[in-house]
């Protein structure tokens, strides 16, 4: 199975972990933390654009090559957009394998991908006022 | 022929609105990219942006047709 | 934060991913899931035996040495003994760093250390009524 | 003196107990696992067997005294 999503709902990691066919030996997953401070000043929040039919399509995209290459079972992945807090998840990725080694070399992989192909934008929003795009 | 150009990220605080009309009569995308960064100077900080005429991304070869949606996108940062 | 743990019990993953402090930015998890089928037979369920106090000694010193070698902020990890049914997890490792790239090798290295060092054994129960250590 | 011998997962199944006493007055160890070997012979199948004295991994030119215990392993695999 391959779910790609883009979302400004909080994300749930749990859904994600319950269900999975008898064939699965390995779950791996990868959550991205927006941290309270970046580049040693403080956060406040980060505020993400995406275009999110692009971002979509390729998000799916890169997940069904990544179940190709790597030979998963499931590959998912949730991205968060709009504001996002410390401590909040901003990027989950779950990959399903019947082994390990190739689940970590994709989970890897799958996150390398998605923050070098989505059209998605991150703006740090610092406690004292300042904003900053990446 | 009109042009419908869409600013994403900072790139829409560089131009100061997310989307704008050019008339124009060029139709190659490179040709029409020139023209936005000399409106735009900002725009130029990057080496290179990505671009998706009518939500298909394509090379600066591209040619443009009356009506066409540009979109201008800044390198991502997503994660 | 390192937390070594071998117990009877499923293993809930949740309680595992609620807490962490704000300079995390990156937490990875690895599930072994048990699989329905080993050699192409069928499985009843794995039967994981333990000299529990000397595992439990092991595994909170190479969690340790990974937290150092890696930098990472906290490394978790419990290994389920006793009868554990296909479906169920047999061993969970959570890895929270700043980064992602140290995360993603200490996870490696912790479940290969796990899987060298442990003083753990797996007997295979088949549906016919066989049954392999391993 | 008196020795206390573990075996554990296979090692059990082969010695048809998980636990037995032994009088000798051998004081090293692989003098000791030459012994349990010759008793339960299949212990031999493994190349490397892991040895914990009182719940201490050793290597094979460790001392026995009286009263230890000795633990056998089989090579690990957990996970």
């Amino acid at each position: 199975m391959v779910v790609g999503r883009i979302q400004r709902e909080p994300i749930e990691v749990e859904p994600f972990l319950k269900s999975y066919d008898m064939g699965v030996g390995s779950i791996i997953t990868f959550q991205g933390i927006v941290r309270k401070t970046e580049s040693s000043r403080e956060l406040e929040y980060l505020f993400y654009e995406a275009e999110e039919k692009l971002a979509t399509e390729e998000l799916t995209r890169l997940l069904t090559e990544a179940k190709e290459k790597f030979n998963l079972i499931d590959a998912l992945a949730v991205h968060r957009i709009g504001i996002v807090n410390p401590g909040e998840i901003s990027l989950l990725v779950v990959v399903n394998s019947g082994h390990r080694n190739e689940g970590f070399k994709a989970c890897s992989f799958i996150v390398d991908a998605i923050k070098e192909r989505l059209p998605i934008w991150k703006k740090d929003h610092f406690v004292d006022g300042e904003e900053t795009w990446h | 022929m009109k042009v419908h150009i869409k600013y994403y990220a900072k790139y829409a605080d560089y131009a100061g609105t997310r989307m704008e009309d050019i008339e124009t009569d060029i139709i190659t995308l490179r040709d029409l990219l020139n023209i936005v960064r000399e409106r735009h100077p900002k725009l130029k900080e990057d080496r290179r942006s990505l671009i998706a005429i009518n939500d298909k991304f394509v090379g600066e070869e591209a040619q443009i047709s009356d009506g066409a949606t540009v979109s201008i996108f800044p390198p991502v940062s997503g994660g």
